[in-house]
């Protein structure tokens, strides 16, 4: 994708920034058999950014609804597009404390999101589908869906320390 | 993902290994629908003990198993519910729809 | 890297030929700590493939030697320096049968391997160290380096009914 | 990688969980080294059960150990190693060099 080929001239990227390093690019088809593997590339990466176990699931979670929706809504099931998994490390400061992060961005060549149709259906109607979009946000710091020149890129944020994707074994979690 | 049938007198006990998401929960749900509406057994158990992720494509077959068990005047149960199936339910507030147990021994005595 | 830039210049990439179809591509730094998110990925994606679990061990053992050898030898332990994964499917037709297999691709910045340089060294002394061509070679059906402009590339090349990287519970491996 | 220390009798049980490369073998080798020169125990067991993975840089770290416990005098005793673990030591002919037991139980009564 340009993307790509627009951040890297001479074959080499250094990292941009300090405090935003980048960690890993996964490139891949709109396979969905793939998914699994963007899971197993992840959770150890998520492991070694110290999320804890619960925080890991929920990114992961979030991450494979949000390819899915890519897979299903952009390429309409096409098995042979391009995706591009980013993830970069981010830290800030809170209270004088360093707190570790995530930006993960997702990126297609499919026609640009129509967001008024990135609508997360109320959970009281009983049916199946619907769901990802909820999945994805209630998982996550923060979800923005961005048109980028003839690319669309979806921003994940998350912070280890962030009190969003955690769903202890007893509480619901509130809305 | 593999899924594989029991049958444990009126109940069918399926086993599900592996992974359930968007590349394989059309056959979950196949699997599902044909025993609760094809076959007229009375109960029909999943055991996810050997699951570690379920995706929302996941959840909805869970789903219309569960339609389908009320339609048919089934039942449908759930057991041995990994950290991770059990947060996607929790998330998209169905856990407390199906009826979950911790192991096989408490599934087939429910 | 420059592979990639002259690969993507519209931005698309389509699978280039049948029996060699681009299944993924990792980008990451030369750090360490990512060699388990390599392991990671390629773990079930070899179990996609059809590699038996064994062969799918061999594999992981290959490229993680692979790409630790890039971090030492290539790289001189620096851990901001960049390397590529390329995974493609390979097919191919013996006594009528079409058989599953996989091509791997690894790409570093590092100067020119010397490959008179490239010996394993013979298993009989008893010393740590110098185990990973070995392993490297054992485990694969093709290992092949090579300098590609002014890239190092190390293509590792399996079948899934290969008789290499099989060393069954009881038998050593023959050499 | 998480490695812990019990200490039972005159042995020191190492308990390793994760997988052991590059990016963490020096501390397998600095807490082998350590238990065997400076502690004058007479038997380290260590325990791989927890570990699926060892790479080349892993094993030279055991290759260490067990060239250290020949120095010292005492003895370098592995236990509970999985297929991958099991087949790089094979690989690289070391197999056969190693103490090697299935389970605690063995290790310590050997
Ligand atoms: N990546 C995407 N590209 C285009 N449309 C999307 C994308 N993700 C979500 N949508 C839109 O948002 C709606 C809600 O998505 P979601 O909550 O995941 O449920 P579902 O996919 O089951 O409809 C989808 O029906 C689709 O119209
Ligand atoms: N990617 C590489 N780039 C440059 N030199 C390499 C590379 N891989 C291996 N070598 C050379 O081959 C030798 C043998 O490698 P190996 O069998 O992995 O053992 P070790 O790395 O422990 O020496 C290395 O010492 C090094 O000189």
């Amino acid at each position: 994708m340009s993307q790509i080929a627009a951040k890297q001239p001479g074959g080499l990227k250094k990292p941009s920034k300090l405090g935003r390093a980048f960690l890993l690019k996964l490139e891949l088809r709109s396979h969905p058999t793939l998914l699994c593997v963007i899971r197993g590339a992840l959770e150890p990466l998520m492991e070694m950014l110290e999320f804890s176990p619960e925080q890991n699931r929920a990114i992961i979670r979030a991450v494979d609804e949000a390819v899915s929706n890519i897979m299903r809504h952009a390429y309409h099931g096409r098995l042979d597009q391009p995706i591009e998994v980013y993830c970069n490390r981010l830290q800030r400061r809170t209270n004088g404390e360093t707190e570790q992060g995530v930006e993960i961005l997702l990126f297609d060549c499919g026609p640009a999101v129509d967001t008024t149709k990135l609508i997360a259906r109320p959970l009281e109607e009983i049916r199946p589908g619907g769901l990802g979009l909820h999945i994805i946000r209630g998982s996550m710091d923060s979800v923005e869906y961005k048109r980028a020149g003839h690319l669309n890129r979806l921003r994940l944020i998350k912070f280890a320390r962030s009190s969003h994707g955690e769903c202890g074994p007893t509480g619901e979690k509130p809305t | 993902m593999k899924i594989s049938a029991r049958r444990v007198d009126n109940s069918t006990i399926l086993d599900v290994s592996g992974n359930i998401d968007m590349s394989n929960s059309p056959e979950v749900r196949k699997t599902l629908l044909r025993e609760l509406r094809e076959k007229s057994v009375t109960r029909v158990v999943l055991n996810l003990s050997g699951v570690d992720y379920i995706d929302s494509s996941g959840v909805a077959s869970l789903v219309e198993g569960l339609k389908a068990s009320r339609e048919s005047g089934s039942r449908f149960v759930l057991f041995g519910l990994n950290s991770s199936p059990r947060e996607v339910l929790k998330i998209s507030r169905l856990l407390k729809l199906f009826e979950v147990y911790d192991d096989e021994t408490q599934a087939m005595a429910s």
